[in-house]
């Protein structure tokens, strides 16, 4: 039981500076028509912005300074997420690479490439894709089957990866292939790698979602070749790599502030002498976005101490999305509009935008049920 | 439940099936109506369901029309099929002659309003109606209005004179905000519509139809559900092995039966009876309630497939999002609802519930 | 699929007959002083109110005439059992053995026994309780391990029960013992007795609950004998004939009127011209109970057509029961009280009293779990 | 944290384990006050938690309070340690003596107030509240009042020749209704609350309380619905087991965290800190709105064994649907919430949420 508690945690000095010198970019960058505020998020891909970020030192700023980083911590890189989302920000390009793939890298890559990529993800300049799921495999690592076979200075790939966000505009992979016999636990055999998609072996498809965009690819990989160097960490631990750093992914501010637009958007419909419905809706809101914010920074102090909060992260990513999935289903009755992609009045524009958008985050970076399965088994229940 | 009507009912569903792919509702999305799709219904005889034989229609009745509503419902049928079928209705009720072509009606908003003035032996019509579903695309629309004297009449309006502001639902089917100014109508185009004693009132037929929609369009996703929980393979075996996804559709399943319950026992219920209005206020409440739990569950069940645009699932849910707040949203008619319980009181509460059946 | 189809169902003439006379046979009592409306339901004992309604002939009117009935339709049945649960009549002592029982003496005992039997439960004279939990057996029935073995012109029963119903106040239990092995389905080797409580060989133990009523009772049985006549069907066939009549169980209208006081009281406290939230609530309500009653009564159509609805009944009892599990919680911030029992506003005191039973009816007749496993196995998921 | 708070805890923790079973609870529900298991309390110095040590207290500050208070909930501990605590630290925060015996404050309803009037050198106290937490019981009472002038004060007042009708709440705690009539009250039993400036209402210090108590209540319900699912086997198997009680756990768990994170952050803020009123109001709001999940879960898991009056578990679960309910439920703490950020505006919400932290 002890493992599922959250210390309230209160953000540093340090921390609060950060925003401040976030807050002063997002609204050099509003004024100069570098962005529309309220419009984008974590999965808009602006290459441009993201240069922008970077060029500001808003990107990997936890990294060592020698691979382009401010050596600061967890805590300040927490807020700097904050803030862009809050913005609405388009801070997509670079999402990935900053969250999952320059910490991995750091970690686990041979020097060299460490010394290559990592000051061109600081710098906004280089942006990655994660290749875990596989056409027959979703939630289920474990079954992967895209095959990395050994050859003379590296590794062939053949097989298909898929819901790779922005896989067309990005130049990195982090991959999963198996390498080997997944052995008595399942979890063996698995090995990551750094893929270059400006190689030759690699045929990218985009997949047009529900609202139409195409932001999910597939890739298939037809003898693709990867030299021993981009090996990311161990042959044969890549499942536990993966597993073990979830709670980077799963407790981060992107599991609340996604809808965060439509919750600003509501506050301004109900207008400053709101009704007693509008009143408590508001106010329910707010409630749990204060509280999942707390519990969010509590996740982020205990990894910014080292530890690995991996059921409390899934916790605070079921409560978030939960809440995530409940918004949008008040909001339309609270504020009655037919929804409209890419209407003129913001309110509707939102709500069409979360309606169509918010099913996805409940399986997005985990489903539901995966993260239900950790805290019960946290809670000692399996 | 008669023969002919089983044989119709079995026809429709097949010519629905036949016709109504992937490519169709991709087509769709574009927001334009499909002329060679409907050439299909009309020669089907559907586009003049409740016309008159004498007409080149089938003389269908309102339940009729509803089942077919709810089975276009099932297929997600593009283009304005129950409108064209309902407005034919509405407009023979006040023996109107035999409208032809693609239809629809309105307001569809309790706010918006057309008023008619006398002009020599016709009429003008002016007015604002917002969101009308494929106003700007139905050659005719037949509209509610009222004279200066405050009296409910029909009328109808071809849309070519107009200024229309096109929109989308979420499933990019046309909704068009219309102006009408001053639009003349020739005598024969406007009728008396005695909504204030008996009839049902637009929004009523409106939200019926939307409610047997939602009906079908939820039993059909609930199928795709079940069909790609059991097919689906995670962590060695089938989803449909899990408990939570077993429990979830079975929610699910519970919110499909009481959708179809309410919108099969309002479709059934004379227009002209006195719990018309509750019944229908039922079914698009109750209806309009079931979608999200339903959705919910099938989008959680085929996980990522389920977004992407070539999977057929969001054809249906896209819709579903749409039609349940179309014709008045759950809140709008569980307020009408409580206003005629508040007002039937406590204690004749369970005498009214009986009543009702 | 076909399973979970419910066909709109109008009531039949004879039933609005059989309407007008339970509501003139509850008018008549509520004028005398037999009972006072909308306070109790299914599980308020009161012999005395049993006896009116049977001197009413308004008990086991399905049954054959020469048993006491009236042989009349099962939907008439339901007219009644409806009647009196929005009355909020006291029916508690014959509910059990009008509901389940009775049909089960009529299908299974032996003749004699229906002669004694069913014409007494038809006067309101003979009261039953349901003796199929045990201590750790609860939802799982193929777990029964109270024992009945084999005499001279009978069988000895050893073991516990619990849960039982008013089992202080009833005269006899059906009772589910082991009576073989199992057998590779977990189904076979258990056979149903009736057993007269007034004999000796069997203590009952009241079991207060958190209302601090004590309705629950456990049931001791040490060396009870129960002569060869008192078996009710096939020795070891008792799994399959307890299993096959849940529908009637669960089906009826106590798993929607059980709160049904508290909805009028809702209904009440709004006054004639509620707010929009109280009108939209008031309205969500009544849709939710409309649909739930046409349900309800398709699956007692189909049962008096002599189907075997399980599925549907299933599936009405739990979303029935989930609408129950609703009402208060809704109830308690659309007119704010704070609940007590017995206070003087009957409001209040409604809420209270649907506040501290509500949980239970998500796992009396079956879990929510239970249910949801068997309407999952008709759609096919399984 | 500090150490001295730790060891406090830890001993409180042991306190209330040893005293505080089935056997208390049941005696509990009669409505009257263990006066047995209350000296054990004063014998340990809690009931004197906020007084001065020269006055034989511990001088605890009212984060240590709370600290007790949700301690008091975990254990579900009759009679008004809380109240008595909160009152004695409410009544030295105004400078008053140290008080002693059994206490409670109030009123607990936004619409009851007291009146003061001057009355020689005293004063007299005149008004009706409802559903005092043991109002009736309490040797003394800390009522916050107003003069004719306005003016917001705190009074003393013992209950003995009070008009009271005695209530409970769903765990049979002393819930009683007083009216005061002209009550004649010292000088020094009467001083200014200065709350309309910057103190916390008595109102906002309830809520807080109740937070608390319902934090530690239900990561109680939810520890004990782990061994009875580990415990308990069914079909072959504990039910811990099966996915779908497994996922109703998690998700329960979810919100004890969330409940708890709130109170917590709420009882760390300052009382004169301008963020106060919003973080009482958040902890009220979220930890009410936990109760029902989380119990519904309990009692699912539970069965029919938690509906027993032998199973402790209706103990905690009786006084969390209470406890929801006292000193504004949710949504009349959301309702405030709302307002607040109404008032801020739109532009202003995400400054607002980081300037909470």
């Amino acid at each position: 039981m002890n493992g599922l508690q959250f210390t309230p945690r209160a953000l540093p000095g340090a921390a609060e500076d950060m925003r401040r010198r976030v807050r002063d970019f997002l609204a050099r960058a509003a004024a100069a028509g570098h962005y529309r505020p309220g419009e984008a998020s974590w999965n808009s891909f602006d290459a441009g912005f993201s240069r922008r970020c970077g060029e500001a030192g808003l990107i990997g700023v936890t990294w060592p300074r020698s691979y382009g980083g401010e050596e600061r911590s967890y805590l300040e890189r927490y807020v700097i997420m904050e803030e862009m989302l809050a913005a609405g920000a388009p801070v997509g390009a670079h999402w990935i690479a900053e969250r999952q793939s320059g910490p991995q890298i750091l970690t686990h890559a041979h020097p060299a490439v460490k010394a290559r990529i990592l000051p061109e993800i600081a710098a906004g300049r280089c942006f990655f894709g994660i290749g875990m799921s596989e056409p027959d495999s979703g939630s289920d690592l474990a079954s992967v089957r895209t095959r990395a076979t050994q050859v003379d200075g590296g590794w062939k790939i053949n097989g298909r990866k898929i819901w790779t966000t922005n896989a067309g505009q990005v130049n990195y992979l982090n991959l999963l292939a198996r390498t080997g016999d997944a052995g008595p636990n399942r979890h063996g055999g698995l090995t990551q790698f750094i893929v270059d998609l400006s190689k030759p072996g690699v045929e990218i498809r985009p997949i047009r979602d529900l609202t139409g965009r195409a932001e999910f690819c597939e890739e298939v990989f037809d003898d693709y070749f990867v030299p021993d160097e981009m090996v990311l960490g161990k042959v044969g631990e890549g499942w536990s790599m993966v597993t073990g750093e979830l709670a980077y992914e799963r407790s981060g501010p992107d599991r609340i502030l996604s809808p965060f637009n439509l919750l600003r958007e509501a506050v301004r419909a109900v207008g400053e002498e709101p009704d007693d419905a509008g009143a408590e809706e508001i106010g329910r809101w707010i409630a749990n976005v204060v509280t999942l914010r707390r519990m969010s920074v509590s996740v982020a102090g205990m990894l910014a101490d080292g530890k690995a909060p991996n059921a409390q992260a899934a916790l605070v990513k079921d409560l978030g999305t939960t809440f995530e999935r409940e918004l949008p289903e008040q909001a339309r009755l609270l504020a009655p509009r037919e929804p409209e992609q890419n209407a003129a009045e913001p309110y509707t524009a939102a709500l069409a935008q979360v309606t169509l958008n918010a099913p996805s985050w409940t399986i997005r970076g985990g489903t539901r049920e995966i993260l239900r399965g950790i805290i019960a088994r946290e809670l000692g229940l399996r | 439940m008669n023969d002919m009507r089983d044989i119709l009912l079995e026809q429709t569903d097949r010519l629905f099936g036949d016709t109504v792919d992937a490519d169709a509702w991709t087509a769709a999305d574009s927001g334009s109506l499909d002329r060679s799709l409907w050439a299909r219904f009309e020669e089907a005889g559907l586009t003049r369901a409740a016309l008159d034989e004498a007409d080149g229609g089938s003389d269908l009745g309102l339940a009729d029309i509803l089942a077919l509503t709810r089975l276009a419902g099932r297929h997600a049928v593009p283009g304005p099929l129950p409108e064209t079928m309902l407005a034919g209705w509405l407009w023979r009720r006040v023996d109107g002659d035999a409208l032809a072509g693609v239809l629809g009606f309105g307001p569809v908003r309790p706010a918006d309003c057309f008023t008619l003035t006398p002009d020599g032996q016709g009429w003008r019509l002016s007015g604002e109606a917002a969101r009308v579903p494929w106003g700007g695309v139905a050659d005719r629309l037949v509209l509610s209005a009222r004279t200066l004297e405050g009296e409910a009449m029909l009328a109808v309006a071809e849309p070519v004179e107009t200024a229309i502001t096109g929109g989308g639902n979420l499933a990019n089917e046309p909704r068009d905000s219309l102006v009408f100014d001053d639009l003349p109508l020739a005598a024969d185009r406007v009728r008396p519509w005695p909504e204030s004693d008996r009839g049902p009132t637009l929004m009523q037929i409106g939200a019926l139809m939307r409610a047997q929609q939602i009906a079908g369009a939820l039993q059909r996703v609930l199928e795709m559900s079940i069909e790609y929980a059991n097919d689906r393979v995670q962590f060695g075996r089938p989803i449909a092995k899990f408990q939570a996804v077993q429990h979830m559709l079975a929610v699910a399943a519970g919110h499909v039966a009481a959708a179809s319950m309410a919108a099969e026992a309002a479709a059934a219920r004379d227009v002209d009876d006195p719990h018309f209005a509750l019944d229908v206020a039922i079914a698009k409440a109750r209806a309009g309630e079931a979608v999200r739990p339903v959705t919910d569950a099938a989008h959680q069940v085929h996980g990522a497939m389920g977004f992407t645009h070539e999977h057929s699932l969001h054809f249906l849910t896209r819709r579903l999002w749409s039609w349940r707040e179309e014709f008045g949203n759950e809140r709008l008619w569980q307020r009408e609802i409580g206003r005629v319980v508040a007002t039937t009181g406590a204690d004749r509460l369970w005498p009214l519930l009986t009543d009702l059946g």
